[in-house]
């Protein structure tokens, strides 16, 4: 019995078998699958899950979890579209204020974020279960941006916001951009920094990381608020998309972040896994989704397949490393 | 005379490593048989795999004559093999009586649980082994110490004729040793046949008339307890001939590092009766102190106050280093320069999926950053110079701590405080559950420390560790210091008559 | 946009993207129009947005890739759509939108709409006729994020709203969904046990309505009105338990628009951006030239 | 670090009185929450989400979780709708079976029975996660429904099955009645048997309720089969009660039953928590869902309210029991 427990620390080995045969089996049975179109499709397609899914992985490290980035992701995308379209009038004051795009931006990212800190102080103050408290704000995220956009869409917000989500750079879609960035930030925040050791840490054992010194409240909430800022970024990438913020948007998305973490190997139980596990995950479902509609399969058995491949991608993953 | 269970050609590998090598064991009926070895030499693999738990091993187990295949622990239980596991294996949120009873639940003529019984039954058993707790106490209320007298009267509950015990005494103090002892005593004359796991050597002279000795999954020797000597297993064991240090007498003259005064800590649940009360002492720089006590006398709770776990029940003065520190956490602890290694390995001290040098590191990354970020280089250097200066075995940097045997593990715990060079090193149970020869490394560690100027409290439940290492000694019971010696005044006999609570005497 | 170079012999493929499947008119929608493609000799793939606006780009963005010809398309949402048309446009592909419309004349092919507002205009009027202008009534909204649910919201108030006399005891949203209706309307009732009007988002709420009304043995005196023209509805309308409901034309509008298609791969060019499909009230009086979601 | 362990086995005290509070505040601002009528209306209402809750709570105790739930509820009450108005016809062999009542409803619970049985092999046999698991089976129970309704719901089932749904007897109506059994059944299941005990053991420590000889692996997999069934009798009331099936019944009942089980007390980690605590849970959320619509607060803002509540009830709950 050969064990690949010496390949154990690079979970992401399996996934990335799963998704070669993903692969290779649509590129056999279409034509269109292996093109340069298509692959920037998926990539484009994909680049909101990979924001989210990042920050899951962060707050699925820490053993927590969040369910509100989904709700979070259609506030953020509402804020942004309403500070650029709207701006912030107050009659009384007589008082207007305009925003550039860089501003809605940051008004986007600091809305995600300031909703994650709720999470995060919740979570370490109070000591709420991080599915309680992030199962509370998805109701609350949702209703604000109800309140917020009054049930309608916010729309017609301009080029130049909708190059965030439409446009190329150097050959490559500026949604594949962004993700890429957060990405690559991410792999350095977890691999290389002290933030990112702690992170795992906490997961592995709070108890011993706390007699450590590790402030864990602190770093906790760091978290939630990357999370809700990832999420915002995810808003971010749909409303530009589309040109135009949708009160319903992001629905489950939560569900699709944590299948691609778990997919790409992270534990639910915490202190294992890695971003760029996750990033494969995320292009397995990503992938599927494409493959399933060249492929012609109909809506109903769709989703069928697509939970019959998440279980095989995940039973693939432990027979592999089992093996003791 | 026939052997009751018979372990033959026992070879078992977990992936790479190979725990155990042709190994044989055969036990008699009314016998005791002491298993000796180092830290991850295999005994507890042997006996796993002997009750059923590990199902996939090379060799052959026959009982009464008959060749057994376990295939999961009920068949072996079924056969009346018990285990005492040298890890706590008992469900925290269930009661005592739950926890005794676990697998094994009475019901009556309806098919339901029969509580009452059960309670009761637990009851005697417990009073059988004099450990005073409701059998509806949550087991997670209970101590350690306590706990593992709960798991004995697991084992003991089902008639079993064969009984494995696996560092059964590595949590407890000696009056519950004792009476371990007496019950073992009486087993064994009911024609019992027991394995008895411990790195207490005296124990084994006290207890057992056989012994085995495993060094690195091999059967290195065996044969009666009467004939052999305490420096001929340890020589055994470990391959060599192994000294026990004695404290040498030193006269520490260094300046006051930490003064205790009035510490108490209160009970939120029962305020009448304190954690702590009145604590009162003072530690030198470069000096080891002692502190003894009877399982529940409050060292850990001391310890834990003093490294500001507890802060809002806590009242006194703490002053380190001549600064008045009432530390509201760890972290400020720390900055400090107090450093506390936990009494429970596995629950408090290690990350058990991190690699080695990321456990060592982690309370000094500071040390391995470079431009803001890690520096892999860096991380290496200061694991190699640890695992070179504590012996640590370990396979490689990356291992995961999970794998390492408990004393190695220890010593990494040991060695992320070492590096922050911290001024006062409190050491809660330090060599619980690790073998001699890495018992004195760490022995020779702590003096070695102490002659370095870092100030050591440590806490431990075995009277010889204390008076080998410590400078001077207090002893703790009911949350109170009742008496402080050096070491040279120090006895067995003053240290055991200090600790046992007044109401127990009276 | 720039022309696929497939000769009409060759099997063209038609895309048919829906918002949601999770609701059976929709289902009607989208399966006639593949049909009807099919019928019309053509491939036909059903795409399901799960009234997400942005999975439905990539469905748009998967379609484009896959090399479709053309696309009946029943919007998510009038706005938040108009980006993926545009793409279609830009692919060379033309789409045709059933149903409900985006907001832009330059995008689609050509539009072939049902007009909820209109529709809920005439509900309305019924609804003040037959409450007599006066009395309590109660609004079950669809999901408060979806502008169908306010275009059929304001449809009604435009006209219900200018008699004072009629006054909405309570606005309650039930998603859409038959069980969640039937809950808020229980509980509506047990505050106002003297409504005597229910004007529903959509058929299901409609039913789940009346069950609540039915447990509460108060069916026959509160009138519930409908929207959508589903087959239950059209049953219980017929069994006078339902007053009436807007009928849309899902299988016209689905038939037509895969006409629409067939026209266009045989180089007809100049539709009419928009088509107005009129939504006709069922009542209890007309009910028999009515089928589900459809007429005789 | 001494907590308050002593009464953990009473956390369903908490959410008495976050009940209490609730139903006070309620009578006060309305004069229609405290009539018989609308108890029962309430009782009925939460009636589905007991069912649901229960199974989930005995999921939960194991340190499990189960997102399937929804999902099977609605293919059990379309399997059960369906058998009893088309029966089984097999043209080919010249077959037709008819159902009766009694008959399609074992037929349900059969149904998702099996559901249950193929997420507990997979937990089990497979190692999969428990949220990998469900969540896939949630994507695939969706689909076979609409596989098996067409996208049409089912309606017209008569009396006699309407009757489990909308009837009275002996003062009580029959959704109470049916999930009053449930509930008791679950409670002496959970505290009386040796299945409940076992199921609380894997849940507080796996590895020690395996050491002591309790068959993990096939407590886990009857957790899942009757959390399964639950939910089929949850599809079978929402079905009954509707006199129709619908193919998108049961959406994100999941998070309503996490968030009962949990506002009631049990640890998501598992090996703590009640039967009856779950039921509080159930009636918490049941009454804020009632006092919103009575009270005629906007939907808008009544995903906000229900958010803020569920995180007061929980705070509650932890600040009481924390004392550190
Ligand atoms: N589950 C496991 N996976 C991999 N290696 C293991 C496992 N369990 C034990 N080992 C290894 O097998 C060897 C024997 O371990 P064992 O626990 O039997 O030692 P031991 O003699 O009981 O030591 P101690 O005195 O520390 O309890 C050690 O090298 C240990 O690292
Ligand atoms: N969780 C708890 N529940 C009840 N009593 C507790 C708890 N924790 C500590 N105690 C009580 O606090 C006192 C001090 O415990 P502490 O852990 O400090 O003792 P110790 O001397 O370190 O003992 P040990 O050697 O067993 O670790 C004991 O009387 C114990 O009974
Ligand atoms: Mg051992
Ligand atoms: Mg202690």
């Amino acid at each position: 019995m050969i064990s690949l427990k010496k390949y154990s620390h690079i979970a992401q080995f399996q996934s990335l078998i799963a998704l070669f045969f993903l692969c290779m089996a649509l590129a056999l049975m279409t034509d269109n699958f292996m093109t340069t179109d298509n692959f920037w499709n998926v990539m484009r397609q994909i680049s909101v899950n990979v924001c989210i899914s990042v920050g899951m992985t962060l707050v699925i490290l820490t053993a927590g979890i969040d369910l509100s980035v989904g709700s979070i992701l259609a506030f953020c995308g509402a804020v942004t579209a309403g500070l650029l379209k709207y701006g912030i009038e107050i009659p009384s004051a007589n008082l207007y204020i305009g925003f550039t795009v860089l501003g809605v931006v940051l008004a986007g990212l600091l809305a995600g974020g300031a909703m994650g800190f709720i999470n995060g102080y919740a979570i370490t103050r109070f000591k709420v279960p991080a599915f309680v408290a992030t199962l509370a704000m998805l109701t609350m995220a949702r209703g604000f941006t109800m309140l917020w956009t009054e049930g309608h869409p916010i729309t017609g917000l301009g080029d130049e916001f909708g190059f965030l989500g439409t446009g190329w750079f150097l050959g490559m879609p500026m949604p594949v951009w962004i993700s890429g960035i957060v990405v690559i930030a991410a792999v350095i925040l977890t691999t290389k920094t002290r933030f990112g050791r702690y992170i795992y840490a906490i997961g592995g054992n709070e108890n011993a990381a706390r007699l450590s010194g590790i402030p864990i409240n602190k770093i906790k909430v760091w978290v939630y608020v990357l999370a809700g800022m990832l999420a915002a970024i995810g808003g971010l990438l749909v409303t530009a998309r589309l040109d135009s913020a949708q009160p319903n948007a992001g629905m489950s998305y939560e569900l699709d972040a944590i299948a691609a973490v778990v997919i790409g190997g992270t534990s639910l139980a915490g202190g294992r896994g890695t971003i760029l596990g996750t990033v494969l995950g995320a292009m397995i479902i990503g992938v599927l989704n494409n493959g399933l509609v060249l492929l012609d399969v109909s809506p109903f058995w769709q989703q069928v397949i697509k939970g019959i491949v998440i279980l095989l991608a995940v039973i693939i993953d432990k027979s592999n490393s089992k093996s003791e | 005379m026939e052997a009751l269970l018979e372990a033959q050609h026992i070879t078992k590998k977990f992936s790479g490593v190979t725990a155990l090598k042709q190994v044989n064991l055969s036990l008699e009926r009314g016998k005791v048989t002491a298993l000796i070895g180092e830290n991850g030499a295999g005994k507890s693999t042997l006996l796993k795999i002997m009750s059923g738990i590990y199902t996939d091993y090379e060799g052959s187990i026959s009982f009464k004559g008959q060749p057994v295949q376990f295939s999961r622990p009920k068949d072996a239980q079924d056969l009346g093999i018990s285990i005492i596991h040298q890890e706590l294996n008992l469900i925290p949120y269930l009661t005592v009586a739950q926890n005794v009873f676990l697998g094994r639940e009475l019901t009556n003529k309806w098919g339901t649980l029969d509580k009452g019984k059960m309670r009761q039954k637990t009851r005697e058993l417990l009073a059988k082994l004099k450990l005073e707790v409701e059998p509806s106490a949550l087991l997670s209320s209970l101590k350690v110490g306590q706990q593992q007298i709960v798991e004995i009267a697991k084992a003991l509950l089902t008639e079993s004729e064969v009984l494995f015990m696996d560092e059964p005494t590595s949590a407890i103090g000696d009056s519950e040793v004792e009476v371990l002892f007496q019950l073992i005593n009486q087993l064994k004359a009911e024609g019992k046949s027991i394995v008895y796991i411990s790195h207490k050597l005296d124990e084994l002279f006290a207890l057992a008339d056989d012994f085995v000795v495993l060094r690195d999954g091999q059967l290195v020797g065996k044969g009666e307890m009467k004939s052999t000597s305490r420096e001929e297993l340890i020589s055994m064991m470990a391959g060599r001939e192994i000294k026990v240090n004695k404290k040498a007498d030193k006269t520490t003259a260094g300046r006051q590092m930490l003064q205790v005064q009035n510490l108490s800590l209160k009970d939120p649940k029962n305020p009448d009766r304190p954690l702590l009360k009145n604590i009162h002492f003072e530690l030198k720089k470069g000096e080891v102190l002692g502190i003894y006590g009877l399982m529940g006398a409050g060292r850990t709770e001391l310890c834990e106050s003093l490294f500001g776990l507890n802060h809002r029940s806590l009242t006194g003065s703490i002053v380190l280093d001549g600064v008045e520190s009432r530390f509201k956490s760890p972290i400020e602890a720390i900055a400090s320069g107090m450093a506390l290694v936990p009494e429970d390995r596995k629950k408090d001290g290690i990350v058990p999926g991190m690699a080695v040098s990321e456990n060592i590191s982690l309370t000094v990354l500071d040390k391995i950053t470079k431009w803001g970020l890690l520096n892999n280089k860096l991380a290496t250097k200061l694991y190699h110079k640890h695992v070179a200066a504590l012996k640590i075995k370990v396979n490689s940097e990356k291992q995961l701590i999970r794998n390492l045997s408990g004393g190695n593990q220890q010593k990494v715990v040991l060695a992320k405080w070492i590096e922050r060079n911290p001024k006062v090193l409190m050491l809660d149970e330090p060599t619980r559950g690790i073998d001699i020869n890495a018992k004195n490394e760490i022995y020779e560690l702590i003096a070695k420390l102490a002659a370095s100027g870092i100030s050591v409290l440590v806490i431990s439940s075995e009277i010889p560790e204390i008076l080998a290492i410590s400078d001077r000694i207090l002893v703790m019971s009911e949350g109170q210091i009742t008496a402080e010696m050096s070491s040279q005044e120090a006895t067995e006999n003053n240290i055991m008559r200090a600790c046992i609570p007044e109401n127990m005497n009276t | 946009g720039e022309q696929k170079g497939k000769s009409p012999d060759q099997s063209q493929k038609v895309a048919v993207i829906i918002s949601t499947l999770n609701n059976p008119w929709f289902v009607v929608l989208a399966e006639t129009a593949a049909n009807r493609a099919r019928e019309l000799g053509y491939e036909a793939t059903i795409f399901d947005s799960q009234n997400n606006t942005a999975l439905e780009t990539d469905h748009f963005e998967n379609a484009i890739a896959s090399g479709f010809d053309a696309v009946l398309f029943n919007p998510t949402d009038a706005d938040g759509s108009i980006a993926n048309v545009r793409m279609a446009k830009k692919a060379g592909i033309p789409v045709f939108c059933m149903d409900r419309e985006v907001n832009a004349t330059d995008a689609a092919t050509s539009q072939i709409l049902s007009d909820s507002y209109a529709g809920c205009v005439a509900i309305g009027k019924y609804f003040v006729e037959k409450l007599h202008k006066q009395g309590k009534y109660v609004e079950i909204l669809g999901l408060v994020g979806d502008n169908n649910t306010w275009s059929r919201s304001k449809g009604f108030h435009s006209v219900v709203d200018h008699y004072p006399d009629l006054k909405m005891a309570a606005q309650q949203s039930a998603d859409f969904d038959r069980n969640k209706a039937m809950e808020v309307m229980e509980s509506i009732l047990q505050v106002h046990p003297d409504i005597k009007g229910v004007f529903c988002g959509n058929d299901g709420m409609a039913m789940g309505a009346y069950q609540a009304l039915v447990a509460a043995g108060k069916a026959e005196k509160v009138m519930v009105f409908g929207f959508d023209g589903a087959g239950d509805v059209i049953t219980s309308i017929q069994q006078k338990k339902i007053l009436a409901t807007g009928m849309q034309f899902p299988k016209l509008m689905a038939k037509t628009a895969a006409n629409y298609a067939h026209a266009y791969f045989h180089g007809k060019r100049d539709f009419a951006q928009k088509v107005p499909v009129t939504v006709e009230m069922v009542n209890q009086e007309n009910v028999h030239e009515y089928v589900a979601y459809g007429s005789e």
